[in-house]
């Protein structure tokens, strides 16, 4: 397997990569389910004071019914919490002893190399595991009316920083080769498998899907990057696309007939104490006080669900996340450095030149804080974002259709190949700190609204 | 025929008739003063060569008509030259299309108590964008400048457009466009200023204006162009 | 009579000819270098300008539609000549100066428009107004704009001096593109002021 | 400088909303932001940023124009003492006269320019925004040291009110503020700046015999038909090494070759300048002076005969494409675009140098005109990258299915 190269992009050094060790951890508490998904109307099936087993359904999604979000676990549905516009927050549920768990399809390993798309559907739907699939355009969750023209799983990682699939797949083997054979029944299409240099054997070896390398810095573990280089999509395509480290649950799912309830966690960035960066076996839903008690270094934290560069902060009161396998802390800081446009540049990290950081800071590793490095300025056009984003598409005219709503201009310059995270780095390395994945993804939405 | 094309084409004719006859009453009534107003402004830039105030000192206004005409039926005695021959041409031959090739070359003459005492000549030619015209004045040795104005060009203002300033038209006053032989000299505009080039004085040479050298180094070529082609009738008259 | 009043105020900012509805800039530009030109310049246009509105509202009964226009460039055209032969009689110096700029006031768009606009189908009291308005809100803006370029451009105004003698004319006022400078400014202040400019 | 930090933030609350001095908190954060970097945090993601802000990337700029200012200021010295045959000068009377000559001019480009700044930054509410800072240096440097400071007052003040202000402010505006200032004086007053008069500074009694001091762009388009323009140019004193070395009169930082190069190699080796356009210029004034030394010498004039290799040394060019034409907000942006921006520049401003001798300067006219062209060319660009990238994706697809 010759892996293809990716040149554009940065690995940006940034300490407390996770170490490739898996530890289990067990939690006896509240646990809670959470409406992460944008754009999703959640309808609740039950009440407080509920009584729920595992794998009943809690909720499901008025836009495609058929899709249910379950309880990880059986107990009492101790509080219903509501966000903004009195859309669903979250449901903590009171864990105690269930009669009986909720089951579902069950099949060998062998089986599920021909039970079917609607076989495979069916137990996706009803799990809510369905979930776990995303679907591009607009990074949605799969429609379970579409076929996709192909399905691509990401066993790789390059942004700081996730689950590495070596370490969560291990004792997980079957469950892995099972979720792929599900894909191949979803689809008409290849199942492409995308896998770093690094991959292990586990991985290296699933059968039934097209297995490509991809090497080089961040973005090359992009989906995006993926679809672009092995199967480019035009505007009216939609493809699917999962991690493999979600597909091991639903490997596990479909082998066992009952819905899994934990997931690897990686816990990660400067802000971990050293001895701790590593990855988890964790309850889905258990409390992140919990899980980063005892963890974490001295001082003032961000934590973020998903990478520094994409994720989403988090308030500390709340849980492990049931689609995000990653938990990244980062210092807060807000510290004003003297004549810092004068300053050689030795002590603070930068892609730019202009910095003596610049020339080799890249080969140590950075305690990176939250802090801006500037102040908001007018979009420059420099060409600047171009070298980050391995796409052949040109950023900075992207961004400006977005921002003049000129939708159709935006298609033809490729947002529908893309996803907001794929511009992270483009926002990381701004001098202006523009939020370009935000302006991206606010383009996404109009698009996704108008139709295309 | 239909009424309405009919009233339609009446009511054209009425208008164009009209607009017509209007026109045409009106541009007879004042033709015979716009050619006056031509030939006096003609006069009058002759007039500024020759170094006569054009301006009243205390209101600034031009003078009058027959203040011009009067210089004209007084002092000045109106000539037009073969180029070829260099004599005057009697004036049933004045051709207009033959003074704009210059093949025919008016000149005036300046006289007091009944003898001149300068001689004014049309100069033109072409600058750095446009044709530059002017009138040039010779005093009585029909060598030294007497006067020298540029009344008419489309050069750079602030560059080029400086040919109409008087800073630039006075130096030229008592300079010479003969040398010490008698022979014609290429006469010159001096970029940088005659002082830099010639710290002795040059009698042939003004200075330039800066940044304008092209419009500079027309009127010095134009000029002297000009004054070759009636110093053919010059001669006879210092030969006299 | 209010509307007799906003017949003419409404031409002089809000509803200005050159700067909010642009047209006549080709003249703003030429003629402005001074304000001597400017002025008889802004003369021949209001002199056109109000006899032609005169003129063609009192034919608006008797024009037949589909020779409206040319009807109308005949009338304007015939004003123009007009002016300039008596410009060129009386005016000499000064019509060489303005050259061609007052026979292209035939083509110049504010004349046309208010006949078509107003003129057309407005009592010839009216239409005065209106030609007097339109007339007085072009000759403002011309005359603003050849002060700013007068005294920029020589120090001097209505060949008066108005600055110092050893003042250094501003030779880019002198240019046209010192008018279209010139005229920008007026119209970036007056639309600041008024806030009259609108996106999209 | 922790104590320099608390008095400031000390005042803090009279310049944020509501405060005594609400007004004035554009010049606050200015000084703040100038003396230390600013506190703010990512708000979302990504939650760690890039060490290199706006302020950083246009101090670069600046620390890439001390070559050639340096150089500037003690040229500008040296031609003063080596004209008014000062006796005995020594490389120290050189610095200093230089500086009393062009520390002003620098001095009311950044004055002026400043208030005006400041003025619209307090009217609009938005910070002091750091382009300024290059702009107000990157102006004088443009002059000829014999400017009379109010002519550097208001063409600094056009610059940033006509070429940057009316159209809303840093990065919005379509054409270079400096160039736009400088493009101001040389039609506004050509005669101080149109490269034919004397640029040396000149004490008023004191001209030597044939010190004529015009550039080496005026001698050259003076050139009359017929000579050959280096034999002119070496006559007046314009050998191509001295044009390389600089020790001659012209605007404050363009003679000299070598710290243009310097500037030049900064700016690319910290990524800031663009070095397609810097290259582009280059290729494109070679082509065109190369086409020009082909036509007929008898019909033309003389200086279509010049190689290209002097014309890469003299006058503002290098100064212009290295500093003004890679200025991010008014030049191309793509980079096939910025390719087509370089070159064009260089061709423009041989043709019109060569082509317009009431224009000896043709690289200002042409960075000028290549900046209002740029949107367009970037426009082309965008849509062959548009069709390109549709049809190669088609392609691959096509050549996928067959397997």
């Amino acid at each position: 397997m010759t892996p293809i190269k990716i040149s554009k992009g940065l690995d940006i050094p940034i300490a407390g990569k996770p170490a490739a060790t898996l530890h289990e951890v067990s939690h006896e508490g509240d646990i809670a389910v959470y409406q992460e998904f944008e754009g999703l109307k959640a309808k609740l099936k039950v009440q407080e004071g509920d009584l729920v087993e595992h794998g009943q359904v809690l909720f499901i999604d008025k836009k495609q019914p058929d899709l249910q979000f379950c309880s990880p676990v059986a107990g009492t549905v101790k509080a219903i919490e509501y966000g903004a516009r009195r859309a669903l927050y979250r449901v903590i549920i009171e864990p105690s002893a269930g009669d009986q768990p909720v089951t579902f399809n069950r099949y060998t390993l062998d089986q599920l190399r021909g039970i079917g798309r609607d076989a495979a559907l069916e137990n996706l739907l009803a799990s809510g595991l369905l979930s776990l699939i995303r679907q591009r355009p607009f990074s949605r969750i799969a429609d379970a009316s579409v076929t996709p023209k192909s399905i691509f799983v990401n066993a790789m990682n390059t942004a700081p920083f996730g689950p590495d699939i070596n370490v969560a797949v291990q004792g997980r083997e079957q469950a892995l080769q099972a979720g792929v054979h599900i894909l191949t029944q979803l689809t008409e299409g290849p199942v492409y498998l995308c896998l770093a240099p690094s991959a292990a054997e586990a991985v290296r070896n699933l059968d039934g899907a097209e297995k490509h390398v991809f090497e080089g810095p961040h973005p090359a573990g992009n989906t995006s990057v993926h679809i672009h280089h092995l199967d480019p999509m035009l505007p009216a395509d939609q493809v699917w696309n999962v991690k493999a480290v979600d597909l091991i649950r639903i490997g596990e799912l479909f082998l066992n007939g009952t819905l899994p309830t934990t997931s690897v966690v990686s816990l990660a960035g400067p802000g971990v104490q050293e001895t701790a960066r590593a990855h988890y076996r964790v309850p889905i839903g258990m409390p992140l006080s919990a899980l980063l008690d005892g963890k974490l270094e001295s001082g003032e934290h961000r934590i973020v669900k998903g990478n520094a560069l994409a994720g989403v902060a988090m308030k500390s009161a709340e849980h492990v996340s049931a689609i995000e396998s990653a938990l990244t802390i980062i210092p807060e800081s807000e510290e004003q450095y003297f004549m810092g446009w004068l300053a050689p540049g030795i002590n603070k990290l930068s892609a730019s030149r202009t910095y003596l950081s610049g020339w080799n800071g890249h080969k140590r590793e950075w305690k990176l804080t939250t802090l801006l490095n500037g102040s908001y300025r007018s979009m420059v056009f420099t060409g600047l974002y171009d070298k980050y984003v391995p796409l052949n598409i040109l950023v900075d005219y992207l961004v400006r259709a977005v921002l003049a709503h000129d939708t159709d201009e935006a298609i033809s310059l490729g947002i529908l190949e893309t996803d907001p995270e794929d511009f992270a780095l483009c926002s990381y390395v701004c001098p202006s700190k523009m939020d370009i994945s935000g302006i991206i993804k606010q383009g996404l939405a109009e698009i996704e609204k108008e139709g295309i | 025929m239909q009424k309405a094309d009919r009233q339609l084409i009446t009511f054209a004719l009425t208008i164009c008739v009209t607009c017509s006859v209007l026109l045409s009453a009106i541009a007879a009534g004042l033709k015979e003063r716009q050619e006056r107003q031509v030939e006096l402004d003609r006069k009058m830039n002759v007039l500024i060569a020759f170094g006569v105030d054009t301006r009243d000192a205390e209101t600034g206004r031009r003078i009058s008509a027959e203040r011009v005409e009067q210089y004209f039926s007084e002092q000045i005695r109106e000539v037009v030259l073969d180029a070829e021959s260099g004599r005057e041409i009697a004036p049933e031959d004045v051709d207009l299309v033959a003074i704009r090739e210059k093949r025919q070359l008016p000149l005036f003459k300046w006289e007091e108590d009944g003898e001149v005492q300068k001689y004014a000549f049309p100069t033109s030619g072409q600058g750095l964008w446009s044709t530059i015209y002017g009138f040039l004045a010779l005093e009585r040795d029909l060598a030294t400048i007497a006067g020298i104005t540029f009344f008419r060009h489309g050069e750079t203002p602030g560059l080029g457009g400086e040919v109409d300033r008087s800073w630039f038209q006075e130096q030229f006053v008592g300079k010479r466009l003969l040398d010490d032989d008698g022979a014609p000299v290429r006469f010159q505009v001096v970029k940088g200023g005659v002082e830099n080039r010639y710290p002795d004085g040059n009698e042939h040479a003004v200075d330039g204006i800066s940044g304008a050298t092209i419009t500079g180094d027309g009127v010095a070529r134009f000029v002297t162009e000009d004054f070759r082609r009636y110093n053919k009738f010059f001669e006879t008259i210092r030969g006299s | 009579m209010a509307t007799a009043k906003k017949i003419i105020s409404d031409p002089l900012s809000d509803n200005n000819p050159i700067t909010i509805q642009v047209l006549g800039i080709c003249s703003a530009l030429a003629v402005t270098v001074q304000m001597e030109t400017a002025f008889v310049m802004a003369c021949a246009l209001t002199a056109v300008l109000t006899s032609s509105n005169v003129i063609i509202s009192l034919l608006r009964n008797h024009i037949p539609s589909r020779i409206r226009m040319i009807v109308e460039v005949s009338v304007i055209a015939s004003l123009v000549v007009i002016v300039d032969q008596v410009l060129r009689a009386y005016l000499f110096e000064l019509s060489r100066q303005l050259s061609i700029f007052v026979g292209l006031i035939i083509t110049n768009c504010i004349v046309m428009g208010r006949a078509e606009a107003f003129a057309i189908q407005n009592p010839p009291g009216k239409s005065f107004m209106d030609g007097l308005g339109n007339s007085l809100g072009y000759s403002v803006i011309l005359l603003l704009v050849a002060s700013g370029r007068e005294i920029l451009g020589s120090g001097t105004w209505y060949g008066l001096n108005v600055l110092p003698q050893n003042y250094l004319g501003n030779g880019l006022a002198v240019l046209a593109p010192g008018a279209f400078l010139i005229l920008g400014v007026i119209i970036w202040v007056q639309r600041t002021v008024t806030n009259n400019f609108k996106d999209d | 400088m922790k104590f320099l930090l608390k008095r400031l933030h000390k005042n803090r609350h009279l310049y944020e909303p509501g405060g005594k001095l609400e007004a004035l908190f554009p010049l606050y954060e200015a000084q703040e932001t100038f003396l230390f970097t600013p506190p703010h945090q990512a708000k979302g993601a990504p939650h760690v940023r890039d060490g290199l802000d706006l302020k950083r990337a246009m101090m670069t700029v600046i620390f890439a124009l001390i070559p050639p200012t340096l150089w500037g200021i003690y040229n500008a010295g040296l031609q003063y003492n080596v004209v008014n045959q000062i006796e005995n000068a020594s490389t120290m009377t050189h610095w200093i006269q230089g500086a009393m000559i062009v520390m002003p001019i620098i001095l009311v480009s950044y004055i002026v320019g400043g208030i005006i700044e400041v003025a619209f930054c307090i009217i609009r509410k938005h910070e002091v925004n750091e382009g300024f800072l290059v702009t107000g240096l990157l102006f004088p440097l443009t002059l000829p040291p014999t400017i009379p400071l109010w002519q550097v007052a208001v063409g600094i003040a056009f610059g940033i009110l006509i070429g940057k202000e009316i159209f809303g402010g840093t990065g919005f505006n379509v054409l270079n503020p400096a160039l736009t200032a400088r493009a101001f004086l040389f039609f506004a007053y050509p005669a101080q700046i149109s490269g034919d008069a004397v640029w040396t500074v000149v004490k008023a009694d004191n001209v030597i015999d044939g010190f004529t001091g015009a550039t080496p762009l005026a001698v050259a388009a003076a050139t009359p038909a017929g000579a050959s323009v280096i034999d002119a140019l070496n006559e007046a004193g314009f050998s191509w090494s001295t044009m390389f070395g600089g020790a001659i009169g012209g605007s404050i930082a363009e003679t000299s070759v070598i710290p243009i190069l310097l500037g030049a190699a900064l700016l690319i080796a910290m990524g800031i300048g663009a070095w397609r356009i810097m290259a582009g210029g280059v290729i494109g004034l070679t082509i065109a002076a190369s086409l020009m030394n082909l036509l007929p010498a008898d019909n033309f004039s003389p200086f279509t005969q010049l190689p290209f290799y002097y014309h890469m040394v003299m006058g503002s060019f290098l100064f212009g494409i290295v500093y003004m034409a890679t200025d991010p907000v008014s030049a191309a942006a793509t980079n096939t675009g910025k390719w087509i921006y370089g070159i064009l520049i260089g061709v423009l401003a041989i043709i019109i140098r060569v082509g317009n001798p009431a224009f000896p300067e043709g690289v200002m006219l042409a960075i000028l005109f290549m900046n209002v062209m740029a949107p367009m060319i970037d426009h082309y660009v965008v849509q062959g990258h548009v069709r390109k990238r549709r049809a190669d994706i088609e392609a691959r697809r096509l050549s996928y299915a067959k397997g």
